[in-house]
């Protein structure tokens, strides 16, 4: 019985959702993560602030040769990159392009998804069946290749590479969606808003969405982790963002490789930013996972 | 099974335990194929190289044509009769004598391919030289060069159709090297086999028969290939007994692979990784420049259609700057579409100096500041005159940006997407391309480039193209030379494009071999390579 | 059970001929020209219209489905248009190094993070669970190729330990009955050329095992520890039994159940991460050449080479579920 | 020296949210085969006793005090020592025998591994002792039973299962924690049996920990009553129903309805919820519920009183001989109930009512090959203004019922007159307006309440639905008026479900039930989930609700007790069919079903003197399957009258054998007149 806990927890809470965050706010690793989104959001907000220096701007080229760009030194903080320009000015906008990308693929793979999902699971039937044999089909295909045929149909671009992985997501929404959709339909609230007589749409939309999104945000937060990897690694395999000079910290890495021998902070630095941003969104994901599951409430 | 790991320390005593022990080389990607007259790409060649010799060789660390399984060669003056004198005792790998009627038969098949064999992407290099076959099935070939092959003991004379100034360097390609008629035969080289195509069949995965001083051992496709020394070799058996090519795709991985120890060489190395590699005790071999990196001027723009623009372009460039900032050390700006060994080379041309001045008053004048052009460049790739695509093109862009033009930049993936939209589509305004050369003659350049209307270069230039026919048919090299060096002039006068630079290429070898002499042509054949102990 | 297997059996099949053609659709969406990436730089427009002949390019897109389909029915993929070879060909040539790729990498996660998931859930929130649940984000967030470099760096250059890449010391001159190097030296014999496949696997094995790993620690953490919270652990223990008991036949029975259906779900993780880990190890095999592939817009192999995968990624599914109906048996009768 | 000893237990729990001690200082004894009984609410520390006694409890669990068990303290102990005794000499039995069998091994390695791990049987021999076990606790074909998974065995089963590990090695103390509140009245009675029998024949003592007093009745030596941490009372068990001396005895006492009591005597509550108590430190931890606390309670380390010989009791103001209180908030029912004889008209008639679910699907097409027929030709009415009672087994399908009746689930025959509308084929659309007149207050408050809404949003929507006329304003003062109503605080409006105890949430449920002032209000199990001293308070709600609404009510029940208390007419379901209908005194008077029959005399009655006199009639087996019903009467394969070949054939009418006494039994005449 949940009564126990029920009982401890004060008066006077946000709903569910509040409870929620308070729980978060307990946990060392999800503040940890919060913290990290968070200031990377704020450089991200803030990077004209942060340097004098405009992105891309490959001013110092002269001093770079194919061997050798220039360490830190005074007025380049972090030295410059393979380009010529500064790494920290590259790194700080960096963080508005991996946010951007994550956040925009993973929203437009948790809008259609949830769609799909809402669709399947809300009115059941046929829609259903069809939806999910279509979810099984894309699901059936390794992501990667997936993202690599939309990439590759949409050229080289960012809008390509948002919707090459959030069309990777899709089924993943869509099937996470229904299935809580579905769990939420035999429940006995449900049916208390059938027997007062709520009309399915909004029994729909008023009562089971809002009770089964929890699993799709805690998969939104993880996605937002492996979306700024996943950039990287299509840009590996030779698709994305292609103008080099915009600061994108996949693209940062993967050009860096080449000069893996000679200036090995070139790969290392854009590759921690990226670890350390999913590493922020995965603490988060993974804590409200816990928070949300009825079972850790325990 | 010789045992023997790959760690580091126990390779070394296993290396020298037997003297003359493997070479293993690392390759990019797998040969396509490995009878020669099918192929062109540079893997294959390599391999070809190996196995395979050609009437004509090229002397080592040069261009140079030398004598190869011919010792000598003349030719009547109207250009149209060639006689090669063979050398004398020399056998292919399955036992079978080298002599004349050989050498024809090789000529003949060439000749008398038909149907699928005609298609472009089989014998590319045989319709680039001899331009048609016997019969023609594809309407796009025109009268075959070649006409006939007269044995005459020790002699050969090949009759051409007509002039073509080029036979005697085209003729050390790989792609025209000698075959055994009898394997050809038994393991039916021109059969397309199971596989529906000619360059897997039986003969070309399994059976390559030729002179060269290796012998074709086994091929595990996508791992490795092996060849073993030829003790036959006319030249005497080479000092290594066994070459292993390994298939390692990602650059990366085959410096790592390198330095790890695992292979002795591999070819392309990344500019960034030549200080590296050499600080560290490996051999960084360059090659003479071959090649040219030129940026295309596409004239179907209006605004590149106007020769002051142009000219404003070229003036903006600092190609030394571009040089090194983004090109291996050694490398040295272009001044023509040819680089200066090749026969037809001029000796001045139009020039034009890093000048940003002037190329803002010539915008001006072409009403052009503030314009913007397009400029296309192919990412993913990197190609032996074009190490690094995208870094050039952020230089370039600097310096047209600092006279005042905006460039609207229009990435995209090598292939097909790029090539496509270079070589198919008008809608191309500036763009990065090049070419290396096949043989030591400005026909694979000149001849390739500027042979005809072609939407890359979006001009119409009757005179231009004549000039070209003209030198290509010419009777003999000097000739031709001659010609070339006119027709390079006039180019950089049409400015159709900006020869940017020769970019070197090297190659990386681990220290413990010796004797490895580079060539500009990436003709390296390894029978005087030596391991030491 | 028999019913269970059929009907999942049956449910590929729609999947499979939905897959095809949504990928025939597909493929033919992409822009480019097939022809032209094959000819490459020098390619005339004759040369390519004669290519998109000799392939059926030129014809009707319904032509072109149903004769791909006619050939599927006869086992025949085509041939790729790059290399000429039977896609059928170079599939089994390819696809033991991605098996041995998978198994090792996959095997390397499952034998690795099972005990290392466990061992955190005992020790919840100690030292250990910290450090195996850190590491395991670790392998997470940083990029796989970037990974396969860090490991090759440390491993192979600066240690001399591993080889860097490839299957095999290409101067073993091991024989390959199966194709797959390690199998092939244990039925040869030919312990030394075994044990080199072995080392050559190690790397790739971490590189790719590194997601999996993160996974499958972390679903075993969860799933011992709501384990160790049922009612029948609490049952066994008021029993007396023995803790090896304890674990082995009330803990990890149970807790295996999700961890098992993790497994299957990450199979087809594996290849995307195959793509990636073959590239940057040189191990070309089906992921390599399936991305090569849509470089090259090779058609046949890419359709060829998705569908085999389809019904591999079917199979390990079945596998699962029916392993799973093994360990649970209230999953039989479903 | 007793058996066991636990003096001063005290139990922690580091991560517990108010840091009181779940177990507060608990001292028991337990002689060598003695039954004893710790009897106390959810959540006062009963189960920590328990598993604190056999060294379970979880690591944050700070344990103090002895545990002194057959001469020694076991919190001296190691986990490897103790382990040697668990199992051995101290063998639990707990609640919930679904969750408490690893369900993916067969039963037989699950009762072989106890004998392999404490006795030197050898394999083989530990098999065929484990299946003279089965057979002992009665477990038919046990050599088949032995390779079976816990799926496919009923919760009765299951629990023998328990019960055979728990005496495989002799214990000499078996304690059971909560055995039977997950099973049905009937098993529950086979188990409590089986229990008790065991225990005396192997000679061991048995700690029975229960909330229902009613259990213990007939079952233990001596009971101890728990609240809040602590033992308040104990004595024999003859003592302490006689003369419950604390408070809390007296209230627990007072708030059950049971069977043999007179029916129109009212439930006194006790206020509160059982959550709602002091810590130790400050006093006694009931005060806060009890009506009679004053300051005097408020003192710290309150001792235990020796009233008699054995019985001890920790109050202040003990109840004595004094009469139970009367709550005034509850009048006698005889006002509410309406005249004996007139039978108002039906307010809904059902008629040959089936309702079924998919059993088994078809492996490819997925079509349903087999079905559960839940509710299978039930007939009945429900008069207007009256309270219709609904008992019977769990899975009887009641509840299909119920919610078939409000169309909430499909319906496959029959017909359902509302007002005599048929709602049976009703379209949703066209039945949404009917739904004002018809609501449902449901087993589980906690899952019918949308967690993410406020109270306030939840009464609310239903106003909004229907389109009550009036503005914001008024539908709110309806929703303040509505909480009134059921008695809850108008700050409640503005807070969400998980703020509220069992029973505040519970009163919500009902609030959504009766704001749209209903006709019918149907009541699934209304107060099975709650804690006995909060489910006087939810009945007598119900009562008044009802009364001042006069509406006519279907409660669904498994609860006789609660039935007989609450309804008029009654009805008793078996396995789909309705078997047995009357007017509640009549049924409970004179059962004419061989079924009602045992289904009473299954209920414990909290009295251990009429426990002890009554005659019980226990029912082997267990309920058959819903999808394959036994052939002719449903109940003949567990029927204690049954007769020749025609129950087994024939299908039993419902049929009026005694005025407004109608039964579906070819035998009803006979039983009668034994009776
Ligand atoms: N693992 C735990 N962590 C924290 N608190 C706990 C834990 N287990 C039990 N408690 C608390 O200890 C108190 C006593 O719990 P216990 O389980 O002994 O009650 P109970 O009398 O058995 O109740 P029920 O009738 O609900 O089983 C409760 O308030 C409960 O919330
Ligand atoms: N949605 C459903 N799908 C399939 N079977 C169901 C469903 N709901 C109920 N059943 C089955 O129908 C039968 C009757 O169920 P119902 O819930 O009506 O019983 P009940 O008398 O209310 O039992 P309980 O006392 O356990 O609530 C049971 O065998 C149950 O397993
Ligand atoms: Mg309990
Ligand atoms: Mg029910």
């Amino acid at each position: 019985m949940s009564a126990p806990t029920a009982a401890a927890v004060p008066a006077r809470a946000g709903g569910t959702w509040g409870v929620a965050l308070r729980r978060l706010l307990r946990r060392r690793s999800a503040v940890a993560g919060g913290v990290i989104v968070l200031l990377f959001t704020v450089i991200a907000l803030a990077a004209p602030l942060l340097t004098p220096y405009e992105p891309g701007s490959a001013e110092w080229a002269g001093r770079i040769t194919p061997s050798s760009v220039p360490g830190p030194g005074p007025g380049h903080l972090l030295g410059l990159d393979s380009f010529g320009s500064d790494l920290f000015t590259q790194l700080v906008y960096g963080a508005r392009q991996s946010l951007v990308i994550g956040v925009t693929a993973t929203g437009l793979g948790l809008l259609v998804g949830a769609l799909v999902g809402l669709l399947a699971g809300g009115l059941g039937g046929w829609v259903d069946t069809l939806a999910m044999r279509v979810t099984d089909v894309m699901l059936s295909i390794p992501a990667l290749l997936l993202a690599v045929s939309v990439a590759a149909v949409m050229g080289r671009s960012p809008v390509a590479v948002m919707i090459a992985i959030a069309a990777a997501q899709v089924p993943v929404f869509a099937r996470l969606l229904r299935g809580s959709m579905l769990a939420q339909r035999g429940l006995d609230y449900v049916v208390a808003a059938r027997s007062v007589g709520v009309p399915t749409s909004r029994i729909v939309f008023g009562q089971m969405l809002p009770n089964s999104v929890g699993p799709v945000i805690v998969q939104a937060t993880l996605v937002l982790a492996t979306a700024t990897i996943e950039v990287a690694a299509l840009s590996f395999l030779g698709l994305g963002q292609a103008d080099p000079t915009v600061a994108e910290w996949g693209r940062m890495l993967v050009k860096a490789q080449a000069r893996l021998e000679s200036a090995p902070h070139l790969a290392l630095l854009p590759g921690a930013c990226i670890a350390v941003t999913a590493l922020g969104f995965t603490l988060v994901g993974e804590a409200l996972r816990e928070v949300l599951d009825p079972k850790t409430t325990r | 099974i010789t045992s023997c790991s790959s760690e580091r320390g126990t390779q070394k005593t296993a290396a020298g335990g037997d003297k003359a022990g493997t070479f293993v080389f690392a390759a990019a990607s797998e040969p396509v194929a490995l009878d020669p007259a099918f192929v062109a790409d540079s893997e294959s060649t390599r391999v070809a190289n190996q196995i395979f010799e050609g009437l004509v060789s090229i002397k080592p660390g040069t261009a140079e044509p030398a004598p190869g399984l011919a010792t000598s060669w003349s030719q009547t003056d109207d250009g149209l009769n060639y006689t090669f004198q063979l050398r004398k005792g020399v056998k292919f790998s399955d036992g079978t004598p080298f002599d004349a009627e050989a050498v024809c038969f090789n000529f003949e098949r060439w000749y008398n391919w038909n149907g699928p064999l005609q298609a472009e992407n089989i014998s590319n290099l045989y319709q680039l030289v001899f331009a048609g076959f016997k019969t023609s099935d594809n309407p796009a070939l025109t009268k075959s060069i070649y006409k006939s092959c007269a044995a005459e003991g020790d002699a050969v004379t090949i009759t051409l159709t007509r002039p073509y100034g080029s036979l005697i360097p085209a003729l050390a390609i790989s792609s025209f090297a000698m075959q055994s008629p009898a394997a050809l035969k038994q393991y039916k080289a021109d059969d397309p086999g199971a596989s529906g195509d000619v360059r897997r069949n039986e003969y070309s995965s399994a059976h390559p028969t030729g002179t060269g001083p290796y012998l074709f051992e086994s091929w595990e496709k996508g791992q490795r290939l092996t060849l073993r020394a030829n003790p036959g070799y006319w030249g005497g058996k080479p000092k290594i007994d066994k070459i292993v090519v390994r298939i390692i795709p990602d650059g990366t991985a085959r410096l790592q692979a390198l330095q790890s120890g695992e292979i002795d060489g591999y070819d392309l190395v990344a500019p960034a990784d030549v200080q590296g590699l050499s600080g560290a005790g490996f051999q960084v071999l360059p090659r003479e420049p071959l090649n040219i990196l030129y940026l295309g001027m596409n004239q179907a723009d209006p605004l590149l259609a106007d020769i002051r623009v142009r000219k404003a372009i070229a003036h903006a460039l600092d190609k030394q700057a571009i040089v090194s900032q983004t090109l291996p050390a050694g490398t040295k700006p272009a001044e023509q579409f040819i680089p200066p060994p090749v026969n037809g080379y001029a000796d001045s041309v139009a020039t034009y100096d890093h000048d940003p001045a002037k190329a803002k008053k010539l915008l001006e004048e072409a009403g052009a500041v503030g314009k913007t052009v397009t400029f296309n460049y192919p990412t993913g790739t990197s190609r032996p005159y074009m190490p690094s695509p995208e870094d050039t093109f952020v230089a370039i862009r600097t310096q047209l940006e600092a006279v005042g033009l905006k460039v609207n930049a229009v990435p995209e993936k090598w292939s097909p997407e790029y090539l496509e939209r270079i070589k198919a589509k008008t809608d191309h305004g500036l763009y990065l391309l090049g070419g290396t050369g096949i043989m030591n003659s400005a026909d694979t350049f000149l001849g390739i480039f500027f042979g005809r209307k072609t939407v890359e270069w979006g001009f119409e230039d009757k005179k231009l193209f004549e000039s070209v026919a003209a030198a290509r048919s010419a009777r003999n090299l000097t000739e031709q030379g001659e010609k070339y060096a006119t027709v390079s002039k006039e180019l950089m006068d049409l400015l159709p494009g900006i020869p940017v630079a020769h970019p070197v290429p090297s190659l990386a070898l681990s220290p413990r071999i010796s004797g490895y002499v580079t060539s500009p042509l990436a003709a390296e054949v390894w029978n005087n390579l030596q391991i030491k102990g | 059970m028999i019913a269970f297997v059929a009907r999942r059996l049956a449910l590929v099949v729609p999947v499979l001929l939905g897959l095809s053609l949504l990928l025939f659709v597909w493929l033919r969406l992409l822009p480019g020209d097939p022809a032209r990436a094959l000819l490459g730089e020098r390619a005339t427009q004759e040369g390519i219209d004669r290519v998109n002949h000799l392939y059926g390019f030129d014809r009707s897109l319904p032509e072109q489905f149903l004769l791909f389909l006619g050939r599927l029915a006869r086992g025949d993929l085509g041939s790729s248009i790059r290399t000429g070879q039977s896609v059928v060909d170079s599939f089994l040539e390819r696809f033991p190094a991605t098996v041995e790729l998978a198994v090792a990498g996959l095997g390397l996660a499952v034998v690795a993070g099972i005990p290392l998931g466990y061992l955190a859930a005992r020790r919840r929130g100690g030292p250990l669970d910290h450090l195996s649940v850190g590491a395991s984000l670790l392998g997470v967030v940083v990029p796989v190729f970037f990974l396969a470099y860090l490991l090759k760096y440390v491993f192979a250059i600066r240690l001399g330990w591993l080889p860097t890449a490839g299957r095999q010391d290409v101067r073993l001159d091991a024989t390959h009955p199966t194709g797959l190097y390690v199998l092939d030296g244990v039925l040869t014999g030919e312990w030394d050329a075994a044990w080199d496949a072995l080392r050559h696997l190690i790397l790739p094995a971490m590189a790719l095992g590194a997601i999996p790993l993160a996974i499958i620690v972390r679903i075993t953490r969860a799933s011992v520890l709501e384990v160790m919270n049922e009612d029948f652990v609490r049952t066994a223990r008021a029993k007396g039994l023995t803790r090896a008991v304890i674990r082995r036949r009330h803990v990890m029975r149970n807790a295996l159940l999700p961890v098992s259906t993790t497994i299957g779900l990450q199979a087809g993780a594996l290849l995307a991460g195959a793509v990636l880990t073959e590239t940057v190890f040189a191990l070309n095999g089906v992921g390599e050449f399936l991305f090569t592939a849509v470089n090259h817009l090779d058609y046949p192999v890419l359709q060829g080479f998705v569908l085999f995968i389809a019904v591999i990624y079917a199979i390990v599914n079945l596998l699962v579920d029916v392993s799973y109906a093994v360990i649970d048996p209230r999953a039989r009768q479903r | 020296m007793s058996l066991l000893d636990v003096r001063n237990l005290r139990v922690r729990f580091a991560s517990a949210q108010p840091a009181i001690a779940a177990v507060d200082g608990v001292s028991l004894t337990v002689e060598a085969g003695e039954v004893v009984a710790l009897v106390g609410e959810s959540g006062c520390g009963k189960s920590a006793t328990a598993l604190a006694l056999l060294g379970l409890l979880p690591a944050s669990a700070r344990v103090e005090g002895e545990i002194v068990f057959d001469g020694e303290d076991l919190t001296t102990l190691n986990d490897r020592q103790l382990s040697a005794r668990r199992g051995r000499d101290l063998a639990m039995v707990f609640q919930d025998p679904m969750t408490s069998l690893n369900p993916v091994v067969p039963i037989g390695v699950q009762i072989t591994e106890v004998l392999l791990r404490h006795t030197d049987l050898s394999k083989a021999a530990a098999g065929a002792r484990a299946e003279e076990l089965l057979r002992e606790v009665g477990i038919p074909d046990p050599r088949r039973r032995m390779r079976q998974y816990p799926h496919q065995l009923s919760g009765g089963m299951r629990q023998r299962v328990m019960i055979a590990t728990a005496i495989a090695c002799g214990p000499k103390l078996l304690i059971a924690d909560e055995p039977t509140t997950a099973l049905d009245v009937t098993i529950q009675a086979q188990v409590l049996e089986l229990l008790a029998r065991l225990a005396r024949d192997h000679g061991a003592a048995l700690l029975m920990i229960t909330h229902d007093l009613g259990v213990v009745a007939g079952l233990a030596d001596r009971v101890s009553v728990m609240y809040g941490g602590r033992v308040v009372e104990t004595a024999s068990a003859e003592e302490l129903f006689r003369r419950p001396m604390h408070r809390y005895t007296r209230g627990l006492l007072a708030s059950i309805p049971a069977l043999d009591s007179p029916r129109d005597t009212p439930l006194t509550p006790i206020p509160g919820s059982p959550f709602d108590r002091l810590p130790w430190e400050s006093g006694c931890s009931f005060a806060s519920r009890c009506a009679v606390a004053d300051e005097a309670c408020m003192v710290p380390g309150l001792p235990m009183t020796e009233d008699s010989p054995g019985h001890r009791f920790r109050c202040v103001h003990p109840a004595g001989d004094a009469p139970v209180p009367v709550s005034a908030a509850v009048t006698a029912r005889e006002s509410a109930a309406p005249a004996e004889g007139e039978s108002p008209e039906p307010l809904v008639r059902i008629s040959d009512l089936r309702v079924r679910y998919p059993a088994r699907r078809a492996a490819v097409t997925n079509r349903p090959v087999e079905y559960v027929r839940a509710v299978d030709g039930v007939s009945l009415d429900l008069p207007k203004g009256r309270t219709y009672g609904l008992v019977g087994e769990s899975g009887c399908g009641k509840s299909s019922l119920g919610r078939a009746l409000l169309r909430l689930e499909p319906v496959a025959s029959g017909s359902v007159l509302f007002d005599g509308v048929d709602l049976a084929g009703m379209r949703e659309r066209a039945l949404r307006p009917m739904r004002r007149r018809m609501q449902m207050v449901f087993q589980d408050p906690m899952a019918s309440l949308n967690p993410r809404q406020s109270v306030g949003d939840i009464l609310e929507l239903s106003l909004r639905v229907h389109g009550v006329p009036g503005g914001r304003g008024e539908r709110r003062a309806k929703v303040l008026n509505t909480l009134d109503q059921v008695g809850l605080p108008r700050t409640a409006e503005h807070r969400y479900p998980h703020e509220f105890s069992g029973g505040q949430r519970q009163r919500v449920g009902i609030a959504r039930a009766i704001i749209l002032e209903p006709d019918l209000l149907i009541a699934d199990e209304p107060v099975s989930a709650l804690d006995v001293s909060v489910q006087a308070q939810i009945v007598n709600l119900l009562q008044e609700v009802k009364r001042t609404l006069s509406l006519t009510t279907l409660l669904i029940a498994h609860d006789l007790a609660v039935v007989r208390h609450m309804s008029d007419t009654v009805g008793v379901m078996y396995l789909g069919r309705l078997v047995e209908e009357a007017d509640s005194g009549e049924l409970f008077e004179r059962p004419l079903h061989p079924y009602t029959v045992s289904l009473m005399s299954a209920v414990p009655l909290p009295d251990p003197v009429a426990e002890a006199r009554r005659e019980r009639i226990i029912l082997s087996g267990d309920l058959p399957s819903p999808a394959a019903p036994p052939s002719g009467c449903p109940f003949h394969t567990r029927c204690p009258f049954r007769r020749q070949t025609r129950c087994a054939e024939e299908v039993p009418q419902v049929r009026e054998v005694v005025p407004g006494h109608r039964v579906a039994c070819h035998w009803a005449e006979d039983i009668a007149g034994l009776a």
